[in-house]
């Protein structure tokens, strides 16, 4: 198969042969479907690669005032996001940087308005993966040195920590009952972590899926 | 393992962090003596006390201040540069 | 022997376990230890002591007889008393020479007279015999063996949150855990054993369980709650900073957080000293009560107890319930307070002598079990004939952890034990390990602590709980019995006895930690905790002193040994890989270790070796073109008005006048003056830089220009976007020729000049552009979003095939800018290296206002120069073995310098290199002397730089 | 058997005098008072006595003897240092330990064992070859060996070490080990037997300096006059130093090291990594002591870490897979007081008649020797011993730094 351009950070590790792939216009292609076996993977502990999505970082004093500006409501606090009606979210990492995902079409407009005094753009090039399943808190505890259970209590919470070694971006998404935690990584990391995160996984009973099979 | 409390972060295993050392505020470098600036360049406050100190949480880039007995390890507050000017 | 089914046991009688001890076979049930396993089957002796060889059994059955240690296939010393049975085991006693049974190291227990304490700091060592001598020693030594075969285990480590952990499962932990759930709070229960309830399940007094905790069984209570987790087979291994637990069970080490901690730890009983109290048969009356009730196991059929508390009298009532003739009981106190279990043994009709010691336990004919005691009391002595001792004197408290989290301990006389005088915040203590003894107060204890723990950790409030003073002291201030021949065993893991502790006090190691390291107490597996306290006694009476004022040793982790594989883990070592990782990995890349990346050194052809390889890949650039991934450089941007006002600050040039869509080369120094990074600056607007770092410097340099930033407060903003870009450098003559097929960009010399920057489409592809020279030919950085970094590289590898592009990797591109006379920070440089060294002057541009570094640099530039990099050449007919890197060179037998830099270029046809020389030597034509390893040297000529292409004729167009 | 032995058993009173006499009681003034009864302090006063006769010689010794990093090291003797003034200060070291088992009549079992420092990346092979080269320009053993070599060695090593194998070695056959704590009584016996006292317990409380010459020290058990006094105080050296306003570049870390249970020997020799953060030998009593970087943040205290010895074991399975069954029984740290460029600062100080033994970092212990008599040598003398001389603290003054650093990943 060939593969248009972009792809995802790992997109090397997501070429099995099994995969079903999704590839949209000006997006790296995306796994749907990563074997048969992904229902039961992703009940049990099921790693998601969310790479695809287009994506915009800003950040600066004037990050704020510039991004309001655009007509985008913000996250009031620092270190918390708030969801798009249309699926995609817009986090506030500390207090003056700002990541906003899913949208093309928003994303587009972020990135070609041009910047204004103390506003400074960011290429997001992140490895994004989805977690879920009943046993995602064990991978969460071999990996992770920060209770995880205090996003589940305030899902609005963003939290900057560090897991396998590598520093990540962490929200949870989804339902109390069944929580999808969503993670970004610089993407030159994201084999490592992808492989790692699939590797416990594995062990746990589950492993890398599609995003097909994500609740 | 020790508990540093970022400023934006919050409470955090120490690991996540990177030490830089006392703020040593720099003498003029166009009035001081060669002998000062030596003394800046090189000496530390090497006995045990409360410091300030640089840190930064890696996973955010957060650079802020943290007081600390150096003898006991005991952060006795964190705050951003800022908010000490 | 094995018992009838004892209540409570924890055995599976349903399940025979088969296995071998020093080659032959047992059986034991599902539930039993190595060591209740092998005294059901009556099978003798468990082990070897350290240094003599001395026979012996079971001494605590809780986790430090270290003398009942077994090597299980691969698996060195596994403690036999805790260790469960498992179906197939292999077992055999450690360090013993010729089997358990007929150990011939035994003959060092007869020469012990000659190998007093310290001995061997007294002779071996005459400087020729001492070898000798220490291979003897080396043969003798240590325990275990290790299999070389054992795979590398890697484990599932994990972190865990607790709001309030107890540390015991006994009766005062799970009171603790009880009333600091009920309060609201998350708890976590650790014990170590395979079943909660500690004490309360094996001290019986000769009854089933006693009646009140039939009537309110806490661990069922403890079992039901919801807000408890129990968890048995694991034991707290340290205590580390902010209750920070590390907690050990099966083959999970568990990193527990938590907001307080109860201690429940207990006490470890202690053993008397007396002579031959280390034969098989005597124990702690807590191991027989643990083998019966927990095991079934009748340790012996005619004890002596030797006792000086109420526990003592109980171990004797429960042995007698279990068949044992009790001959005596044998009480160091000559008056006690007659307590409850006193009365019941006295009602039974067996013989209670107060004031009786044992003088000496005598062995059996075969030496390897005990046959009775020489006792005396009263002014009178007399010989008891048993198979057993029992020793129940008293208690040392399992303070270990409590130590380690900085609790100050104080010796209560009236206890005459060390309890904690001032606990940390979030820190507490209950039960024995607190100095409460009687079952009912270690309760109340514990639901104190829980309570108030709970409370430290945010829930409700500490109730008041008053918890009685014990009625009488638990522990004999002196349960030492001196004997002129000695063998009255102090130290069973270092094969210590009392005189020893008089020889070391009288060779001057009077302090307690000085005599620890002389006599090495407690530095075995045990780590003292069956004779720290008699050590501290017995130091305290020699120098007459209070055991408060002789303190404590310090207690460091580990509670208990942890196996490698637990802490190692699963050993994360995060990696870097580039956007064009799988694209080397196909053109068969050699890869090379770059920080936290993996960068191709060369790539492999099949019928060429790697100098030809590297010199094919060197030459393809000169000629054609080549093409190298550079995208592990480090990549920031600067934005704002002040943008150039940082970089002016930190870099050691002039960026302020750099003109927009210009590039600049770029040298970092530390405050000291010292080069430590270099990188290329590049002008994409007034206010908006975009600049390269070294491969190893880019995490940090980022970092640090943040702080600077934050602490000069100027206006613009750093990002760092090392991993959003991907980066190639395409060089060569032909590489504006590849170029031009993917790019509509104007490529000639005038709009494209050397050293600009562009921003332009390649291969359909958003890219910057930079024409730098660093390997020599005329070329182009091109940087391009991550994502799309490998269609770059396809689309420029297919194009390059009209061009026979070749793809390099880090070696070619060293050889390239050697040749070049380029330097690379850190292998051209060391850690004092500053820029006047290696001739960076040209860069320095000491008369701006300020950078770092400078005021430094004025200093050092006043002062006369101590070494000089220069580039040598080799003649061209050199063909002997060529110098390396680091060789030094020689002047008039001094050092002079050394070698930075060597290869053999393929362009020049000869050697060339840099070197650091001293000043007088940097002449070019300067003849210097390098000297090889073998100590031959080889004659160079000091040349000017670069060595190739001196008049950078390659960036400018042909004329 | 050696007839030392036949001693022990044919005397019924244990035949061994008290290594150490005890002293009541202060003098009033002592010609030269040494703060520290460490390795160096006793050393010098030992050196002192020898070679100087110089007697009336006070250690004062707030703890007890050796109970700082003399006996927290990890033993290890080598002298394969980067600079020329580090190599002959070093290799002048392992001279004397050679003798000192004889000289002291106690045995130190100083065992020669060979020192492997692996390379796992080009650069440290680099470095290697630099350190070897200066090495052998003074005489001291030292080469660079291939992967094979190390093998041969240690046959039992992972070559590939996890995610960093190793490309080579630098080989130092002198390398060696010793018993620490008992180098200390060595030095304290002899230092007490020619008149030294040496007075545990004793804490000093402050330095009295009168128109910048030294005149007493105040202790915990009262004052001593004195014109000369050393400070070997390690750890320890900057709360000294505050007492007479001395600045220094020193900073403390902690250092942290750990051992197994005892297993029967199989590593002879000792074995560093730089890139793993490891280094490690097995004692004579067969437990394997294993040591790796300093603490990242300065701290003065001796207080263990649990990430240090995850680390530490993680890293020790990638070289030996093997040891998955093995059992730390115990850390500990010491408190290692840190130069810029990673060599001690020796020598005299502003203050007249006050001297420093200082910068000890994590090399200190295998300096032990030649510190005590290079020490003695400039007190008594008042002119630093010439293989001092790279060391003096005048050289952060003048931006002379020694260099050290170049070769020391892990510096042990």
């Amino acid at each position: 198969m060939k593969f248009p351009s972009p792809l995802s950070p790992i997109h090397d590790a997501l070429l099995t042969g099994a995969a079903v792939w999704n590839s949209a216009d000006s997006l790296p292609p995306s796994v749907s479907q990563f074997d048969a076996s992904d229902p039961q993977k992703a009940a049990l502990l099921g790693v998601a690669d969310h790479s695809h999505l287009p994506r915009a970082g800003v950040k600066g004093p004037g990050a704020t005032g510039w991004l309001a500006e655009l007509g985008l409501s913000l996250p009031s606090r620092s270190n918390s996001w708030l969801p798009f009606p249309d699926g995609g979210l817009i986090g506030r990492l500390g207090n003056t940087e700002y990541l906003i995902e899913g949208n093309a079409a928003r994303v587009a407009q972020i990135m070609q308005t041009p910047r204004a005094p103390g506003v400074y753009p960011v290429l997001r090039q992140d490895a994004v993966f989805a977690l879920c399943g009943s046993r995602v808190n064990e991978l969460l505890l071999q990996t992770c040195n920060v209770d995880f259970r205090c996003l589940v209590a305030d899902p609005t919470q963003l939290l900057l920590t560090s897991m396998a070694g590598v520093s990540v971006l962490v929200l949870v998404a989804g339902n109390k009952i069944h929580p999808v935690y969503r993670l970004w990584c610089d993407g030159t990391y994201g084999l490592y972590l992808w492989e790692t995160l699939t590797g416990i996984a594995e062990e746990l009973g589950g492993g890398g899926i599609g995003l097909d099979a994500l609740p | 393992m020790k508990i540093m409390t970022c400023p934006f972060n919050g409470p955090r295993p120490v690991s996540e962090f990177f030490y830089w050392g006392e703020i040593r505020p720099m003498p003029d470098p166009a009035t001081c003596s060669d002998e000062s600036w030596a003394d800046y360049i090189f000496n530390r406050n090497g006995a045990p006390g409360v410091k300030q100190e640089w840190w930064c949480h890696i996973a955010s880039n957060t650079w802020f201040i943290a007081e600390r007995n150096t003898e006991k390890d005991l952060v006795l507050r964190t705050y951003l540069f800022e908010e000490e000017l | 022997m094995r018992l009838p089914p004892v209540p409570g046991e924890w055995l599976d009688r349903s399940v025979d376990v088969s296995f071998s001890f020093e080659g032959k076979t047992y059986r034991g049930h599902a539930g039993d230890t190595i060591s209740s396993a092998l005294l059901a089957a009556d099978a003798g002796i468990l082990g070897r002591s350290f240094k003599y060889h001395r026979p012996r059994s079971v001494l605590s059955m809780a986790n430090h007889d270290v003398n009942a240690v077994c090597q299980w296939g691969d698996r060195p010393n596994v403690r036999a008393d805790v260790t469960r049975l498992q179906a197939g085991m292999d077992l055999a006693a450690v360090n013993t020479f010729g089997g358990l049974k007929s150990d011939k190291a035994s003959v060092l227990g007869s020469l012990s007279r000659f190998l007093p304490v310290g001995f061997y700091y007294k002779s071996f060592h005459t400087k020729r015999l001492f070898p000798m001598w220490e291979r003897l020693f080396r043969t003798l030594t240590g325990l275990g063996k290790v299999s070389f075969n054992t795979p590398h285990i890697r484990t599932a480590k994990r972190y865990g949150f607790c709001d309030v952990l107890v540390i015991g499962a006994g009766p005062s932990g799970l009171a603790a855990a009880l009333a600091a759930a009920e309060q609201g709070a998350e708890v976590v229960v650790v014990d170590e054993n395979a079943r909660a309830g500690g004490s309360g399940g094996y001290v019986r007094g000769g009854f089933g369980p006693q009646a009140e905790q039939l009537a309110d069984d806490p661990l069922t209570r403890v079992l039901a709650h919801p807000g408890v987790r129990l968890m048995t087979e694991t034991y707290a291994a340290g205590y580390y900073a902010d209750h920070w637990v590390a907690l050990v069970g099966g083959d999970v080490l568990t990193k527990m957080r938590t907001k307080s901690v109860v201690v429940a730890s207990g006490a470890y009983e202690q053993p008397a000293v007396f002579r031959n109290n280390d034969l098989p048969g005597i124990m702690l009356a807590s191991a027989a009560q643990r083998l019966i009730y927990r095991y079934a196991v009748r340790p012996m059929q005619q004890a002596v107890v030797l006792t000086a508390n109420q526990d003592g009298y109980r171990a004797a009532l429960d042995l007698a319930a279990h068949g044992v003739e009790i001959v005596a009981v044998l009480d160091l106190r000559l008056s006690s307070t007659a307590s409850e279990p006193e009365l019941a043994v006295k009602a039974r009709g067996i013989p209670v002598l107060p004031g009786h010691h044992i003088v000496e336990a005598l062995p059996g004919a075969n030496g390897k079990s005990v046959v009775g005691a020489i006792v005396a009391g009263r002014g009178k002595m007399r010989t008891l004939a048993c198979d057993g001792i029992l020793m129940s004197i008293g208690w040392a408290p399992a303070a270990n952890l409590l130590y380690q989290a900085g609790t100050r301990m104080r010796y209560e006389q009236s206890l005459e034990q060390f309890v904690p005088d001032t606990l940390p915040p979030g820190v507490f203590a209950c039960g024995r390990v607190n100095g409460v003894h009687t079952l009912s107060a270690r309760r109340l204890d514990g639901q104190r602590a829980g309570s108030a723990a709970a409370a430290h950790a945010g829930f409700g409030d500490a109730r008041v709980i008053t918890v009685p003073a014990e009625m009488e002291c638990p522990t004999h201030p002196w349960p030492i019995v001196a004997h002129p021949k000695g063998k009255n065993f102090v130290d069973f893991d270092e094969d210590l006895q009392l005189k020893d502790f008089e020889n070391a006090v009288q060779e001057g190691f009077d302090n307690i930690e000085l005599l620890k390291r002389f006599s090495t107490v407690g530095m075995g597996p045990s780590q003292g905790k069956h004779s720290n306290m008699n050590a501290l006694r017995i130091l305290a009476r020699l120098t007459g002193r209070e055991p408060q004022q002789v303190g404590t040793t310090t207690a460091r982790p580990f509670f208990h040994p942890v196996p490698m594989s637990l802490l190692g883990g699963r050993g994360f070592s995060p990696e870097r890989r580039t956007p064009l990782h799988a694209r080397h990995e196909a053109l068969g890349a050699q890869w090379m270790m770059a920080s936290v990346w993996q960068r191709p050194e060369h790539y492999r052809l099949t019928d060429k070796d790697r100098q030809q390889c590297i010199r094919e890949e060197a030459m393809a650039v000169r000629q054609n073109v080549g093409l190298i991934d550079v995208g592990t450089l480090g990549k920031l941007e600067v934005i704002g008005p002040q943008a150039a006002e940082l970089l002016e600050r930190v870099y050691i040039s002039k960026y302020a006048n750099l003109k927009v869509g210009m590039t600049r080369y770029a040298v970092m120094c530390d405050e000291s003056g010292v080069v430590i990074d270099d990188g290329v600056v590049g002008r994409l607007a007034e206010d908006h830089f975009y600049f390269t770092t070294t491969t190893s410097g880019a995490a940090t340099i980022y970092r640090e220009l943040s702080r600077l930033n934050t602490m000069w407060r100027l206006d613009c903003g750093i990002v760092n976007h090392t991993g959003a870009f991907a980066a190639v450098n395409l060089a060569g003559p032909k590489s504006r020729a590849l170029l031009s097929r993917l790019t509509s960009l104007d490529l000639s010399a005038t709009a494209f000049p050397y050293l600009a920057l562009r921003e332009g489409v390649v291969a359909g592809i958003p890219a910057r552009l930079m024409r730098v020279g660093f390997v020599g030919e005329w070329g182009y950085e091109i940087h391009v979003p991550a994502n799309q970094g490998a269609t770059l590289w396809d689309a420029l590898m297919a194009a390059g095939k009209a061009f026979a592009l070749r793809p390099f990797g880090v070696e070619a591109q060293r050889l390239l800018r050697l040749e070049k006379g380029h330097i690379i920070i850190g292998q051209d440089t060391d850690g004092l290296t500053n820029p006047f060294d290696v001739g960076l002057e040209w860069a320095l541009k000491m008369d701006k206002p300020f950078f770092v570094g400078q005021r430094s640099l004025h200093v050092i530039g006043r002062q006369p120069r101590k070494q000089k990099l220069v580039g040598f050449v080799l003649d061209a007919q050199f063909n002997g073995s060529a110098p390396q890197e680091c060789h030094l060179v020689i002047d008039c037998g001094e050092i002079a310098g050394r070698v930075t830099s060597i290869a053999w270029s393929p362009t020049l046809g000869c050697h060339i290199g840099l070197a650091f020389v001293r000043p007088e030597l940097a002449e070019t034509g300067t003849a210097i002397a390098i000297r090889l390893t073998d100590r031959s040297t080889v004659s160079a000529t000091v040349a000017r730089t670069p060595f190739y292409d001196p008049d950078n004729l390659k960036q400018k167009e042909p004329a | 058997m050696p007839w030392r032995l036949l001693r022990f058993a044919t005397t019924k009173k244990h035949p061994e005098p008290r290594m150490f006499t005890e002293h009541a009681e202060l003098k009033p003034s002592y010609d030269v008072v040494i703060i520290g009864g460490g390795g160096h302090g006793l050393a010098a006063a030992y050196y002192l006595g020898r070679d100087h006769g110089i007697t009336n010689v006070a250690v004062l010794e707030k703890g007890y003897i050796g109970g700082g990093n003399t006996g927290r090291n990890t033993t290890i003797i080598r002298s394969n240092y980067l600079t020329p003034e580090g190599v002959k200060f070093y290799d002048e070291s392992v001279n004397l330990w050679q003798d000192l088992s004889q000289e002291f009549d106690l045995n130190l079992f100083y065992a020669n064992r060979g020192h492997f420092t692996l390379a796992h990346t080009d650069s440290a092979l680099r470095t290697m070859r630099w350190r070897a080269e200066v090495n052998k320009h003074y005489g001291v053993d030292s080469e660079v060996v291939g992967p094979d070599f190390v093998k041969r060695a240690a046959p039992m090593i992972n070559l590939s070490c996890g995610h960093a194998p190793i490309l080579g070695a630098l080989y130092h056959a002198p390398g060696s080990i010793a018993r620490h704590d008992a180098v200390a009584w060595g030095y304290g016996r002899g230092a007490d037997m020619r008149g030294a006292e040496i007075h545990q317990q004793t804490e000093v409380l402050g330095i009295d300096v009168r128109g910048g010459k030294v005149c007493g020290v105040q202790t915990s058990r009262g004052y001593i006059a004195t014109d000369k006094v050393l400070c070997a105080v390690a750890g320890f050296t900057p709360r000294i130093l505050d007492m007479v306003d001395i600045k220094t570049p020193i900073t403390i870390h902690p250092l942290q090291a750990m051992v197994s249970e005892p297993l029967k020997p199989w590593l002879d020799p000792i074995l560093v990594s730089g890139s793993l953060h490891i280094y490690v030998s097995q004692s004579a009593r067969g437990e394997l002591v294993m040591g790796a970087s300093l603490d990242p943040y300065e701290l003065h205290s001796t207080r263990s870490t649990l990430d240090f010895v995850e680390g530490l074991s993680a890293h020790m399975l990638d070289m030996f897979p093997f040891l998955s069954h093995v059992k730390v029984m115990r850390q500990w740290a010491g408190m290692a007081d840190m130069t810029p460029d990673f060599a001690p600062i020796m020598g005299k100080t502003p203050i007249e008649g006050f001297y420093l033994d200082a910068g000890w970092g994590t090399w200190g212990f295998k300096a032990t020797p030649v510190c005590g008599k290079t020490m003695a040598h400039t007190i008594a003398t008042d002119t630093p011993h010439p293989l001092i001389n790279g060391f003096s603290l005048d050289r952060f003054r003048n931006y002379s730094l020694t260099g050290e650093k170049g070769a020391a990943s892990v510096g042990h």
